[in-house]
């Protein structure tokens, strides 16, 4: 756990994330986002947790940042999303951001320095997910199934509606 | 023998109770079948009656009796049975023979009369109710027959329906004696209550015997004075009598049966019957309810006889006699003369029928007329009647020598004279035969001697049919006197057990001649007062204002009228106003009550629930339409307030930790 | 035989059903029929019933609701079987007593159902179902066919006595919670230790005592009784106080004196009171009716109150009776509730024909009867001796040992109850004199004597009367057992 | 001797690190890193670059004539002459191109391409980077392909290109599929994801002869096949290079490119090409063993080399023979056939597994495999789909 | 700066108000799902961090709920860019503003 490689990524992290936050360009948000999310994936690499870290980098960058940029693609014909971001929400970000960076702070528990843990090996989550999570697996290949069709049946052109 | 005889001994009131039923059953046309019926019946009873008598002459104190169970309540059986004595031998024989002579003289008296089978039917039946009394030996089975006594006595004073006086009568009659008889009820309770039984001889445990009385102790009194009162009721003594005069309205056989010689009887058998409940403790012969009996006695004996004098209706002049004698017999009971009252009671059975007879066959003869004004001088019309009649009166008033009345008066006044607790009622009697002898003299002047007067015109002799039975009768009283005389007391003996011995030595005795002087004085004294008698009577001519207190019954009747029978008569109208308007009153205030609940809640419901329920909607409405307005549809609102939410949620944890 | 009761019970239900389908000019006869049909029905109970074993017999046991303790218990014993003779002999009675519908005949039938099951049923529920059953055909009976103001009479009569039977099922329900059953046996057992305990004891007693007492009807609570039967049509009023009044007496006799022993022993003389009263006051107030069937109907108020003072004696007051009072008391109530079944129904029955004959039915409406129509006036003078308490005839035998009971429990009560005896025999004596005597009134000249059908029912009433007055062991053969054995409970 | 012939290239290394020995421990993790980088480019640039000849001499010969053989001895340098024209063309830049997108495409494609390669064991213990998910990390990689190929098409602002990006990233996408699923029955049999255990557990001969690869058992060849074909159309080859079908859309979402960028692309497309080989020869073909126990003295990286050279050469021979098939066609090859296909291997598998591995597990997965072909053929009444193509001519 | 745990909260919490504030000032449809993903990613980072920083012998719970939040967070991402792609067929628009057809 070296700190050299967290500071690299925490700036990388962080200055994506807000890019694709703040960026007006839909399409750089869009990328900005699947770049934050190659980030977020190597902290859980630092963080030893490199299966999830995989998925991480399988499910957001390979998927979801598709997805965004297919819809936005489908989207192209309205308008530029003109005007400066209403403040409002941002003095309540900001607020929250206070709020939660003081109960952070103020909790000394958490000054901790990371353990010594033996390897996470695929093999073991393998394990555990097929014997204590058998169960929520089911449940997700169940929802993932459901949301699948769902999205396809809200897309589905209708020949007839056109 | 004797026992085959006295367990069907119930036959004797069987035999005329069947035969009125039979008649009953008959239609009304049958006449002569019913009569022959009626009389079979009676000369069957009589039979039986002579058969039993004969019994009882074997030993002296004979008693036989028998019990069986009526009927069983819970694990208790209630027995009643017959009892054959010399008491009740005497009276079923002197029942049935009167009742026969009776019979045979109504079979003329009614002959014109439409209802002619049903006048059988309920003689029939009376004398058979008349047996059963007799018989009885539990006073239960004695009530029982006492009441269809007193239903027959009902049935004959208003036999003639259709005439209202005697409907009203017979209700009287019934009513009165009803009061009577719930005294006697209330006593047999009480009897039955305290003794256990209400068998008179039950070999010992009967409640006339030692063990019943015992355990009667100090409530014997009052038992006996229940009882009394149904014998007050009964016989017409002196509150209750006043159904009796009225009874004469019933056709004059009745009055003779029922009025003259058993039925009223039933109430001094009666007593006789239980005397030993009243003579219990007797210290020397004194109970406090024999003095009540003596005293009753007395007065009613006075009272009757000086009403009689101012009667002029003849058939209650005798109905008054007979309350009198009544009245006698009472006192003599009630002095101790159990045996002297029994032999008075059977010889004015014969002698006061022989009366009511001939008065019968005078009326009959002087075509239904009963005031006896209008007679006179039927001495020569009618001769039998005259003699019968003459010699009926003579034993009434007490004549002793050849008569059988004379020598019971002489019994009775001998003991009286006797009785330790007061000699008042020695002397109250003797002025009492001398009353006596005086109305009977009045009465046989004013019908028989004078010169005729209105209604005795053409009168003229009754027939055969009507003679006969008076002239029986009146052999009858004469020959009784046989047995009666103190000399030879054969009947005193068989009722009371001893021997009796021919002695004439016992005739001269001080008081048979002072009873002699007295008799012979009162109709004397008749004679002197009413020899020329012409319109007005004369005692009304010298005390008017006492004849007429005497003529109306001393008023009586009206007192009552106007007191019990008022008051009676205003406590049901007030009860009856009570009933409909208190008791409904208040059924119907609650129903109000009820109502007005309603009335309330309704209005509560309309104005309190309804109006408050519209307000609270039109609240509620205004709330909702305020809070709509922060649902504005912008996803980022709503974000926003979660935010906002989390951010306060968070302060407040800081806040309070 | 095992189901005797329960056909009992259903065969009036199942005529009612009959009738209301069959043709209206046959109604009556049919209704008949099913009468004869469960009358059979009741002597064969009364043949196979063995008068000397105690306790029920010929009981029939089903779950019903067990949720709520409701089990169908049907079972006869001596007080039963009288009362289900009692009511197998007046409803014939009164069927025959005037000319009836389809529905009239449907409702007497279903009365009649109501009758036999509450006589019979063991336990509350069931017993509270057929109380209640009879009370609607009565009701409607009077409302439908009666005479004058009868919308008036029959909604008191049907408010006052259900208003009576609700504090009855309220006091139930508390009895209910206290011991969980219904079942009239246990409880009685129970009730000698006090079925309820404190103030609510008192509530319970006062619930049951009000319901009961309306339906007797003891003295404050009887004003509906003299309205009902006097527009009541024949019929109906004969089978209410024939037997309905008698279910009063039996709820008493069953339910209110075995469960509340020592409530009743406290209150024991204002009870005997209450008898008095209705005893006293009822034949003053009969003495001065002018209408006829009033005056039946407080005369039978007057009797019930013969069998409340019976009653009363028994448990209610303080003094320990000997056995053979409380006997007879007891045997002298039931038999009394026989006798004044069958008299007072005789009594109506007579009212009704002089009724049907003069279209009025006042007392001074008539005169002279008995040279117009001697039969008649013999009959009804027989059935008014009998209710007079004659002794010879029915009424003398019940009367007699109730007072022989009384008296030697309660002397003072019954020496005042005596004065109702006598006044009974004014009111009749008066009414004697009013109907039959003096002279025959033209509006009655034209008065057909009794026909051959009428003396066809009154012929064997009578001859009862007199059998019972005479040899009344067969009678007290049905209920002995039970006497002793209900001596032995309020002893 | 073979050993050390085996193990020369870890040597070598070892010896290059030697100086380094006594910095801190994140110096050597870069150190090692940065040899085994420069290591991988170095032989696979040149393997890209004698591909890229051969691949032109190859197709040649199937069309029965020389390939470029003009520059150096058969035409061996050609590469070095095209490499030299790509950089001096001119780097046109499209107008209203989105810039950033449009330059940072290629990079990343050729990026998450060498990425893809420093997973796969080249040799025994000569895995560049063994993580313990290496296939899980192959695949992760391999789908921001698609991402990379959208920039390109989004970047270049060009109708043709964005809708040649389409077509590419919904061919890779739907095959994507197939491709994962037919690695599982590998991965389940092996119980590991990193590569190195898998060719591990293909060591072992029977009889001496048959090698224990995957691709002996019956579920091991279909999902091979299964795995090449999906392998073709995730990198763009014939019969599937419909984006950059020259005769449809120009050079799809590469059309706006010139100059070193389109060699990047090409490049990319090479060495995905590579990738994909080289994790089926590790998975199916038994990695860097030798075929039969006699030649196991041969060292462990040739054998892994010439086994990906064969399937190189079927590449380039496919694309030399089959026609191009329609984007549909593919679409429903892939959802209709391939991916029941992959499911009944990840059974077959499993039957071969739970019957003993044996030969009646062999036959039993062969016999299942058998039915499910049979059925989807008949399902698929693929005769209608690929039948002859019936044309109506305007009347 | 060796990385603790407070460090990494730190960072996830930076993320979660970053994708807050995408989420509340944006007006672009998909920028609200953007931030939604962001926001979920910082909270598995946290759910990793606690499971590594936590008391260790601790079965993966965290790394379990890390996993299947993705793959939940990616089932949501597809119906959400779904529906707002319906949505942008019906309104023509993407403009969140423009959605208020369930105002009160």
């Amino acid at each position: 756990m070296n700190s050299a490689a967290f500071v690299v990524i925490a700036i990388l992290t962080l200055a994506a994330a807000f890019a694709s936050a703040t960026l007006q360009k839909l399409m750089h948000a869009a990328l900005m986002f699947a770049l934050t999310f190659v980030g977020i994936a190597a902290f859980f690499f630092l963080l030893g947790a490199e299966f999830v870290g995989l998925v991480q980098v399988f499910v957001y960058v390979g998927a979801v940042a598709v997805l965004i940029v297919f819809t936005i693609l489908l989207t192209r014909r309205d308008v530029q999303d003109t005007g400066k971001p209403n403040w409002g929400g941002a003095i309540i970000a900001i607020a929250v951001f206070g709020g939660l960076l003081w109960a952070i702070l103020k909790t000394p528990a958490l000054f901790i320095a990371a353990p010594q843990i033996e390897a996470l090996t695929v093999k073991r989550i393998g394990g555990v997910l097929m014997t204590d999570y058998v169960w929520p697996l089911q449940c997700v290949g169940l929802l993932l199934t459901a949301a699948l069709i769902g999205a396809l049946i809200l897309v589905m052109e209708d020949r007839d509606e056109g | 023998m004797t026992r085959g005889i006295v367990t069907n001994l119930w036959l004797i009131p069987a035999v005329p109770l069947a035969a009125s039923l039979i008649i009953l059953s008959l239609a009304n046309s049958r006449r002569s079948a019913g009569a022959v019926l009626a009389i079979i019946g009676q000369v069957a009873a009589l039979a039986l009656s002579i058969l039993a008598f004969s019994l009882t002459l074997q030993t002296p104190g004979f008693r036989a009796i028998h019990n069986f169970t009526w009927f069983t309540f819970g694990e208790q059986t209630l027995r009643i049975g017959w009892v054959l004595d010399p008491l009740a031998a005497a009276m079923l024989v002197m029942i049935a023979l009167v009742g026969l002579c009776i019979f045979i003289f109504s079979i003329g008296y009614m002959a014109d009369d439409k209802n002619f089978t049903r006048f059988f039917t309920y003689l029939s039946f009376f004398s058979g109710a008349m047996l059963g009394v007799v018989i009885a030996n539990s006073l239960l089975l004695l009530f029982v027959c006492w009441e269809l006594v007193g239903l027959a006595s009902y049935l004959l004073i208003g036999f003639w329906i259709e005439k209202p006086s005697a409907a009203a009568a017979a209700k009287k009659a019934f009513i009165t004696t009803r009061i009577g008889d719930m005294g006697f009820f209330l006593g047999i309770l009480w009897l039955y209550g305290r003794s256990g039984t209400l068998l008179f001889y039950n070999d010992g445990s009967g409640c006339l015997e030692n063990a019943g009385l015992v355990a009667l102790g100090a409530s014997a009194t009052f038992v006996a004075l229940l009882i009394f009162c149904g014998a007050v009721g009964k016989s017409g003594q002196f509150p209750l009598h006043v159904w009796l005069p009225d009874a004469m309205e019933g056709p004059t056989p009745v009055s003779a049966l029922i009025h003259a010689a058993t039925m009223v009887a039933a109430g001094v058998f009666l007593v006789a019957r239980v005397y030993p409940l009243f003579s219990f403790g007797a210290i020397n012969g004194v109970t406090p309810s024999l003095t009540v009996v003596v005293s009753i006695g007395v007065i009613t004996a006075l009272m009757a006889s000086l009403i009689a004098l101012g009667q002029f209706d003849i058939k209650r002049i005798l109905a008054y006699s007979t309350v009198s004698q009544l009245g006698l017999m009472m006192v003599s009971l009630g002095v101790g003369g159990v045996a002297a009252g029994m032999m008075h009671l059977i010889a004015h059975g014969f002698f006061k029928a022989l009366l009511f007879l001939g008065a019968g066959s005078v009326i009959h003869g002087c075509h239904q007329e009963h005031d006896i004004r209008k007679m006179g001088g039927l001495r020569r019309l009618m001769p039998i009647t005259f003699l019968t009649y003459a010699i009926g009166m003579m034993a009434l008033s007490g004549v002793p020598f050849f008569f059988s009345g004379g020598w019971t008066k002489e019994e009775i006044l001998h003991a009286t004279a006797h009785w330790h607790a007061s000699h008042l009622p020695h002397y109250l009697m003797l002025a009492g035969v001398v009353l006596t002898a005086l109305y009977m003299t009045r009465q046989m002047i004013y019908i028989f001697f004078g010169n005729r007067r209105a209604a005795s015109e053409d009168a003229h002799e009754s027939p055969p049919v009507m003679t006969m039975p008076l002239i029986v009768l009146a052999s009858c009283s004469i020959v009784l006197s046989a047995i009666l005389t103190p000399a030879w007391p054969w009947l005193h003996g068989y009722l009371t057990g001893e021997s009796a011995h021919f002695d004439i030595a016992v005739l001269i005795q001080p008081t048979l001649f002072v009873s002699l002087a007295l008799v012979a004085g009162g109709i004397a004294l008749g004679f002197a007062i009413y020899r020329r008698v012409a319109g007005a009577d004369p005692l009304e001519h010298a005390q008017p204002a006492l004849f007429r207190f005497l003529e109306n019954k001393m008023w009586l009747d009206e007192l009552y009228d106007r007191t019990v029978v008022a008051y009676s008569r205003m406590a049901a109208r007030l009860s009856d106003w009570m009933d409909r308007n208190v008791w409904d009153g208040l059924v119907r205030a609650v129903s109000g009550i009820g109502q007005i609940f309603g009335i309330l809640t309704d209005n509560f419901d309309e104005r309190g629930i309804n109006a408050g329920i519209d307000e609270a909607t039109t609240g509620t409405r205004g709330i909702g339409r305020v809070m709509s307005a922060w649902h504005s549809g912008q996803i980022q609102t709503y974000l926003r307030a979660v935010g906002v939410s989390v951010l306060v949620l968070l302060v407040l944890y800081a806040w309070l930790t | 035989m095992a189901h005797i009761i329960t056909a009992l019970i259903l065969i009036p239900l199942a005529g009612a059903l009959f009738v209301s389908a069959a043709r209206p000019n046959y109604s009556r006869g049919i209704a008949l029929g099913f009468n004869a049909f469960t009358s059979i029905l009741g002597l064969t109970l009364w043949r196979t019933f063995d008068a000397t074993a105690a306790g029920l017999q010929l009981t029939e046991r089903h779950a019903w609701i067990p949720a709520i303790g409701a089990e169908y218990l049907v079972g006869v014993d001596g007080l039963s079987l009288l009362l289900v003779l009692l009511t197998s002999l007046v409803v014939p009675f009164a069927f025959l007593a005037q000319r009836s519908g389809r529905g009239f005949c449907a409702l007497m039938l279903i009365m009649q159902s109501a009758l036999y099951g509450t006589f019979t049923a063991q336990n509350f529920v069931l017993w509270f179902l057929f109380y209640e059953m009879s009370l609607v055909p009565a009701f409607l009976l009077i409302k439908i066919w009666g005479g004058e103001n009868r919308d008036r009479a029959a909604t008191k009569f049907f408010v006052y006595t259900f208003l009576g039977s609700v504090a009855m099922l309220l006091s139930f329900l508390g009895i209910y919670f206290a011991k969980g059953t219904f079942d009239f046996g246990t409880l009685a057992v129970l009730g000698k230790s006090g079925l309820l305990t404190g103030k609510l004891a008192w509530l319970g007693f006062a619930g049951i005592f009000l319901g009961l007492a309306v339906k007797v009807p003891l003295f404050p609570f009887h004003t509906w009784l003299p309205d009902a039967y006097e527009t009541a049509p024949t019929g109906v009023s004969m089978v209410l106080t024939g037997v309905l009044s008698k279910m009063g007496v039996y709820g008493f006799v069953r339910l209110l004196l075995p469960f509340f022993p020592n409530q009743i022993k406290i209150i024991g003389p204002w009870l005997l009171a209450l008898a008095v009263c209705s005893i006293v006051f009822a034949s003053l107030a009969a003495w001065a009716q002018r209408d006829l069937k009033r005056m039946v109907a407080y005369l039978s108020i007057n009797h019930l109150g013969y069998c409340m003072l019976g009653l009363f004696a028994v448990t209610a007051s303080p003094v320990v009776a000997a056995k053979i009072d409380m006997q007879a008391a007891l045997s002298g109530v039931f038999m009394q509730i026989f006798n004044h079944g069958i008299t007072a129904a005789a009594l109506f029955y007579y009212v009704g024909l002089l009724e049907q004959r003069r279209g009025l039915r006042g007392i001074d409406n008539f005169g002279g009867l008995m040279q117009r129509t001697p039969l008649l006036c013999g009959w009804m003078s027989v059935a008014m001796f009998s209710s007079l308490g004659l002794p010879g005839l029915n009424g003398f035998i019940g009367e007699f040992l109730i007072f022989k009971g009384s008296f030697a429990i309660a002397a003072s009560f019954t020496a005042v109850a005596v004065i109702g005896l006598f006044v009974t025999a004014i009111v009749f004596a008066r009414a004697m004199q009013a109907l039959f005597s003096g002279s025959l009134a033209e509006s009655c000249s034209a008065f057909p004597d009794l026909f051959r059908s009428e003396k066809l029912v009154i012929v064997p009433v009578t001859l009862l009367m007199f059998a019972i007055g005479i040899a009344p062991q067969f009678i007290f053969n049905i209920f002995n057992t039970t006497v002793v054995q209900m001596t032995r409970l309020f002893a | 001797m073979s050993d050390s012939l085996d193990q020369i290239f870890i040597r070598i290394k070892q010896l290059l690190l030697a100086p380094l020995a006594g910095a801190p421990d994140w110096v050597m993790q870069i150190a090692s890193a940065l040899i085994n980088i420069f290591a991988l480019l170095g032989v696979f640039l040149t393997l890209f670059a004698l591909i890229s000849v051969l691949e032109r001499k190859i197709l040649a010969r199937i069309q029965n004539r020389y390939g470029p053989n003009r520059v150096g001895p058969f035409g061996l340098f050609q590469p070095v002459a095209d490499g030299i024209k790509m950089l001096i063309k001119e780097d046109i830049v499209p107008a209203r191109a989105d810039k950033v997108v449009h330059f940072l495409a290629p990079i990343l494609i050729a990026a998450t391409a060498i990425l893809a390669l420093g997973v796969i064991p080249y040799g025994r213990n000569m895995t560049p980077f063994a993580i313990d998910g290496g296939i899980l990390f192959f695949f992760a990689v391999g789908s921001t392909t698609e991402l990379a190929v959208f920039m390109a098409g989004w970047g270049s602002n060009n109708k043709f290109s964005m809708l040649g990006a389409m077509r590419a990233i919904a061919q890779m996408i739907s095959y994507e599929l197939p491709l994962i699923i037919t690695t599982f029955p590998v991965v389940m049999v092996v119980g590991a994801l990193s590569p190195d255990a898998i060719v591990v557990a293909q060591n072992g001969y029977s009889f001496g002869v048959v090698p224990h690869w995957f691709v002996t058992t019956p579920w091991g060849a279909a999902a091979f096949i299964l795995f090449f074909v999906s392998g073709l159309v995730e990198s763009n080859r014939t019969p599937f290079d419909v984006p950059e079908g020259e005769s449809e859309i120009v050079a799809g979402h590469m059309t706006e490119y010139s100059g070193f960028k389109y060699a990047t692309f090409f490049m990319a497309e090479y060495i995905g090409m590579f990738a994909i080989s080289g994790l089926a020869v590790t998975l199916f073909l038994g990695g860097w063993h030798a075929p039969i126990r006699g030649l196991e003295f041969i060292p462990s990286y040739v054998w892994f080399f010439v086994k990906l050279s064969i399937l190189l050469f079927i590449y380039i021979w496919i694309r030399g023979t089959l026609p191009r098939t329609r984007i549909d066609q593919i679409m429903n090859f892939a959802w209709k056939f391939m991916l029941p296909m992959a499911f009944t291997c990840l059974v077959a598998a499993a039957v071969w597994h739970y019957a003993g591995r044996g030969v009646a597990g062999w036959l039993w997965s062969l016999a299942v495999l058998g039915i499910v072909y049979i059925a989807l053929s008949i399902l698929l009444d693929t005769r209608k789909k690929f039948g002859t193509r019936t044309y109506r001519f305007a009347e | 700066m060796t990385p603790t745990l407070q460090l990494f909260l730190v960072i996830s919490a930076t993320l979660f108000c970053i994708g807050l504030l995408a989420v509340l000032s944006r007006r672009h449809a998909i920028f609200i799902l953007i931030g939604i993903e962001l926001m979920l990613a910082a909270a598995n980072l946290n759910f990793i961090a606690f499971w590594r920083f936590g008391p260790q012998p601790q079965p993966p719970t965290g790394v379990m709920i890390a996993i299947f939040s993705i793959a939940i967070a990616a089932a949501e991402a597809v119906v959400g860019l779904a529906m707002v792609i319906a949505v942008y067929r019906h309104y023509r628009t993407t403009n969140v503003d423009q959605f208020d057809q369930l105002k009160g």
